[in-house]
């Protein structure tokens, strides 16, 4: 994640940051893989 | 006009007949209201605050038990399709319906609330504003919730659907309903709450038939 | 030019236009994105008062607009469906329904993960978080009432009047609940006054935004495909294309 | 006069029946045969307007249908409007009212269909037999309304009441009301002209 975060020993918000992104990625990646399994069909 | 004078003379006499389908929705709002505490527990100030909240809450769930049968008996047994084919405008034969469901529901509920207010210690123009806020209000659950039932008129899973899609609808009402009362607790004028209930009643009006009738014209199909 | 446009609002003949645009906008969404989590990870500075938490707002806030965008162009072709009796155009509003719904929920997860390092709570029942909510379950009732009903064509029309009726409505729930918020709680806690808008921050959201709304498009004429085969099953070309495809 | 030009329509995506053309004009007597599911109950519900046609078009007075229509026109489908909680002159009282039919004397009409005993009976006792009677004597009171769509008129009456209600639609034409039916069996009517439509 770059090192801007490390430098400033920010890493307690680091869960929180990855989190986010992690949830969205996540999502954007079942609706795909969703929307790709229904095309197989 | 005489459409709907003829629909709501229809639907009083029907209900009249069926005297327990409007007692029951008193009945389960009253049973609603007073689980609260039972729940929460009987400490007076805390009951006084959470009041509005909870009588406007049991009317949405109450009003929301009765809209599933505005329309499915006449749709059931034909009826629905002919006013479909009466001369009459179908928003008038709507509105009359609308109107019989609120007569029935609506106005009852918001008569009986006060009682609830008593029940839960709120002062006197708490009540007062409780059952100026829930006349105004309940036509709106009457108005946007038979456009609600119009919609799932006929679909499986019809009486949870329609809380569904009805009551977040209902969200405006049920914030500047019990909004009303909690500012007359606070010493705030509940006007401004009111006029904008008022407001949203004038919103649903024109909404809520405009949407019924497309939709039993859709179900109708 | 208007022939065209007749054209192809048969689904038959937008098919393949669909699936040429699929992969351009899938591109420009990734390309857009890559540029966007530069800008939020590497450009933007850290941020005085709430050091990296800030950095969540680069997926919030482009998922909130995105999902009221979203639902204004669902109920826009709902209506437009309601209207023209244009069958593509109720599947076009099934086919936004979903990716708005999936954004909504993204909207309320990365509000909770920033609400928590910010506020010291994941739900602050703060007034664009709880409109949030209500948004979703808006769409949500329309998912579920156009699945509940069998017949497609009755299931656009309903889909459309509730749509339609949701929209007018919105704008009205927002305002409420911006209203409830300022009468219990005060102003103090809200979304609106997220950090000084720096021009970087400003262009990381933009360009993040634009990655997702072109990734919508994607992701709904990609629907929008399979839709249109499952509903034209029985038309010849339809079986012919889904053994080729 | 009613027209139809190149009328289809679609149940749950299946093509019923397309490019249907036909007129009714005063005086005439339409009957629409068809095996089950064949579509005679959609093209007679979409000549009532009330399910939209996939293509074509339904004209009365050569203008598309729109409200006026309405009011001259009385539709019976398959299900016998009748309330249950109301008694058999309370819904023939309220479906002519509904209907705009102004000097309606419903006893008059309950006779001509042989059920004036059951006036005050609630609905709900009724046989099926006995609410088809109920709702056929709204056409009784409808001799003013041009076209009459009737679904099945037969069905589910005995002999008596469909010469009775043979006898009110002979009037009916003679004095040049148009009359579409659906039926299975062959129509009692005596009328100058009559045309039948086959679905498949």
């Amino acid at each position: 994640m770059g090192e801007a975060a490390k430098e400033h020993g920010v890493n307690e918000y680091a869960f929180f940051v990855w989190g986010s992104y992690g949830v969205a990625a996540l999502c954007i990646f079942l609706e795909i893989y969703f929307l790709n399994r229904k095309n197989k069909q | 006009m005489t459409g709907f004078l003829t629909v709501l003379r229809r639907e009083l006499r029907i209900a009249l007949r069926r005297k327990g389908d409007a007692l029951n929705v008193l009945v389960f709002f009253v049973v609603v209201a007073s689980l609260f505490p039972l729940g929460v527990g009987p400490e007076p100030n805390q009951l006084r605050a959470m009041a509005a909240g909870v009588a406007w809450i049991a009317a949405l769930l109450a009003a929301l038990l009765s809209l599933a049968r505005l329309f499915a008996a006449d749709y059931a047994d034909g009826t629905l399709e002919q006013m479909l084919v009466a001369p009459q405008p179908l928003a008038a034969v709507v509105l009359a319906k609308i109107c019989a469901h609120w007569l029935l529901t609506g106005l009852p509920l918001a008569l009986v609330a006060p009682l609830i207010g008593l029940q839960y210690g709120l002062p006197a123009d708490a009540l007062c504003v409780l059952l100026v806020s829930l006349l105004v209000g309940t036509p709106v659950l009457s108005l946007l919730g038979a456009a609600g039932a119009a919609l799932t008129l006929g679909v499986r899973g019809g009486g949870a659907l329609l809380g569904l899609l009805v009551l977040p609808l209902f969200v405006p009402v049920l914030v500047f309903g019990a909004g009303a009362v909690t500012a007359s607790l606070i010493g705030i004028n509940p006007a401004a709450h009111l006029s904008l209930l008022g407001a949203f009643l004038a919103v649903s009006l024109l909404v809520g038939p405009w949407a019924s009738c497309a939709a039993l014209r859709v179900a109708l199909d | 030019m208007n022939s065209e446009l007749f054209r192809l609002a048969a689904p038959q003949a937008f098919f393949p236009v669909a699936g040429k645009m699929l992969p351009w906008f899938s591109f420009l969404a990734g390309a857009l994105a890559l540029a966007g989590l530069y800008v939020a990870f590497f450009v933007a500075p850290t941020d005085a008062t709430q050091g990296e938490a800030y950095r969540i707002i680069f997926i919030h806030v482009p998922a909130a607009w995105m999902s009221m965008f979203i639902y204004v162009m669902m109920a826009g072709w709902a209506g437009f469906g309601l209207a023209m009796n244009t069958r593509l155009s109720g599947m076009m509003s099934s086919a936004l329904a979903p990716t708005g719904a999936m954004f909504t929920f993204i909207a309320l997860w990365t509000g909770a993960l920033w609400g928590k390092p910010t506020w010291g709570t994941y739900w602050a029942w703060d007034a664009r978080m709880t409109s949030e909510l209500v948004l979703l379950f808006l769409y949500l009732g329309f998912i579920a009432l156009k699945g509940a009903i069998q017949d497609p064509a009755r299931a656009d029309r309903a889909g459309a009047i509730l749509a339609l009726v949701g929209v007018v409505n919105v704008p009205i729930i927002y305002f409420s609940v911006q209203w409830w918020n300022t009468l219990h709680q005060g102003a103090s806690v809200s979304l609106t006054r997220a950090p000084s808008m720096a021009a970087v921050m400003l262009l990381g959201m933009l360009l993040m935004a634009l990655a997702a709304w072109m990734y919508s498009i994607a992701v709904a004429l990609a629907r929008l495909r399979r839709i249109i085969l499952e509903r034209e099953r029985d038309a010849e070309w339809a079986k012919l294309q889904r053994s080729t495809a | 006069m009613l027209e139809t030009s190149a009328l289809a329509c679609e149940r749950g995506g299946l093509r019923l029946f397309s490019d249907l053309g036909f007129s009714v004009a005063p005086g005439g007597l339409l009957r629409v045969r068809g095996a089950n599911g064949s579509g005679k109950t959609t093209l007679l519900r979409a000549l009532a307007g009330l399910t939209r046609p996939a293509a074509g078009a339904v004209r009365w007075r050569g203008e598309p249908i729109g409200d006026g229509y309405r009011g001259e026109m009385l539709f019976l489908g398959h299900a016998p409007a009748i309330k249950d909680e109301l008694s058999v002159l309370e819904n023939l009282e309220f479906s002519a009212s509904l209907a705009e039919l102004k000097n309606s004397d419903c006893k008059i009409a309950l006779q001509q269909m042989g059920i004036s005993r059951l006036a005050d009976l609630p609905a709900r006792y009724l046989s099926q037999g006995q609410r088809k009677r109920a709702a056929l004597a709204r056409l009784a009171l409808s001799a003013a309304v041009p076209l009459w769509l009737l679904d099945e008129p037969f069905a589910a009456l005995d002999d008596e009441a469909i010469i009775g209600v043979s006898a009110l639609c002979a009037t009916h034409l003679a004095a040049g009301g148009m009359l579409v039916l659906t039926s299975h069996q062959d129509v009692p009517i005596s009328c100058a002209t009559t045309r039948d439509i086959e679905l498949q």
